[in-house]
């Protein structure tokens, strides 16, 4: 997985690249978001766009970074859901736990 | 004059592999050229190469402790248009009744527990099984050309 | 910020397929994997799987005879940027001294007796030996990133 | 392996497209060229530029076509040959057996 960050109009903008799976990126992911939050980050947003490959562990990660972000106050928002993780995450009903997005715009301002 | 070629039965392909999480993608890609070819959709395809992804991993991690000097070890088959993977470790087993529900309440939000239901949501059937040569097998069936696919959740 | 995955030396890669030709592609499709983000050309990956089908055709032509009950065995490994590649059959096995050589004018026009010197051609080491399991084992092994890439004639 | 068959000024020719090897093309392509001979065509014409893989099995066979139309007075040349089969044909000595050709018009007239 490859990950960059962004920062637009005080939201964290995180552009996910490949695969969060075992073993590579699920680790990688938490480490990023950790960061961000040590930083004093508060609102974050996961760009999933170029995720090819999301797995258990890589859906366990996104939950634990959920609710670490939550839990310091801030929020995690999701962008650019593809289809294929978005069936990934409603078979085990946490499709709802996350705000998703379907334009950078609209998710930035939901940040307001 | 045009003569194809007809695709065959290639028997069962068994494979192995040491316990890194890397070669996941071997199995994965040994199994997408097993079912090339075959009256099966992609979308199928690729809840199929999940599910394989996750019975893998959980014999790597709980079975083997990606200790290195124990193999994983992987059979495929196609009969009668069912695709049959059996997963087989080398490590102490487990029981699958002690295995929590992660769409309970108090489990949604655990980072881990969803990888034996995902194996399940996206395979026709799973099943728990203490290998003769030791170790856990699971068997993940799938029926390749059903008319009406009802994985992956609602879209 | 923008982190990289590394490649894994993945330990060895043990397959094993039912005695049919149609199978050779598939211990070809998981070579070609496991060769995959390597120092390797095309042009060399090429001939590698060449005579990785050459020396399953013998396997399973002249040492299992097709017969589906016995099985071709092939174990792959690349380390220290060389590709090691097993490939062990169920048969009673051959004297490689008593194979002619293609090269001969008496040969040359022979619709066989080509495998395995297409193998000592493409591959730096071609070895014969008897398998402890029982059956021919073959080993052929070829350096990955060679400088000087001197395989499959002059053009 | 596909097989088609196509006859220009007194020349047939074949078209051959995909594998030929052990087990498949290897004894269909035999067939083919025992068809034509049968049929007393006298000067064959392998178009191999559409073969993608070729092995010992395959060699074999196109040495065996190549004996078989000879030993009945005929002609066997090749047309197109991809520079790996080249390759192939090369090593084991066998490209100064064959007539090679780089354009079928001229391949045609070298029969004449
Ligand atoms: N091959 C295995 N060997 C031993 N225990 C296993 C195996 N597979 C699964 N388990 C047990 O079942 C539990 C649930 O597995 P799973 O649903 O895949 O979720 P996770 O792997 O995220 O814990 C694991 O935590 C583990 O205790
Ligand atoms: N795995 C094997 N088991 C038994 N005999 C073998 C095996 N591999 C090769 N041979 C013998 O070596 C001979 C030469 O093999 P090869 O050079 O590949 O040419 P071909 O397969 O066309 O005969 C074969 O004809 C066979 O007698």
């Amino acid at each position: 997985m490859k990950t960059n960050v962004r920062e637009v109009r005080g939201v964290s903008i995180l552009d996910l690249k490949g695969k969060i799976t075992i073993g590579s990126g699920d680790v990688q992911l938490r480490e990023t978001i950790n960061k961000l939050v040590d930083s004093g980050k508060k609102n974050i947003l996961i760009n999933m766009q170029d995720v090819t490959t999301i797995d258990s562990s890589g859906i366990g990660e996104l939950v634990g970074c959920y609710t670490s972000v939550t839990n310091k106050g801030g929020k995690l928002k999701l962008l650019h859901l593809p289809p294929k993780i978005s069936d990934v995450l409603t078979v085990t009903q946490l499709i709802t736990v996350f705000d998703v997005y379907e334009s950078e715009s609209e998710a930035i301002s939901s940040f307001a | 004059m045009t003569v194809a070629e007809t695709p065959q039965d290639p028997g069962p392909v068994r494979l192995s592999l040491s316990s890194r999480f890397e070669n996941i993608e071997m199995a994965q890609h040994l199994c997408g050229k097993l079912l090339e070819g075959r009256d099966v959709s992609e979308e199928t395809k690729h809840w199929i190469l999940m599910a394989l992804r996750e019975g893998l991993a959980n014999a790597i991690k709980h079975g083997n402790g990606q200790n290195l000097s124990k193999r994983v070890h992987v059979e495929m088959r196609v009969a009668d248009d069912t695709l049959e993977i059996r997963i087989r470790d080398e490590g102490p087993g487990f029981d699958p009744k002690n295995v929590g529900d992660p769409l309970a309440p108090e489990n949604r939000l655990k980072t881990s527990g969803r990888g034996i239901f995902y194996m399940k949501t996206f395979m026709d059937d799973v099943r728990f099984g203490r290998a003769a040569a030791g170790g856990m097998e699971i068997v993940l069936t799938k029926k390749l050309n059903a008319s009406s696919e009802t994985e992956g959740g609602e879209r």
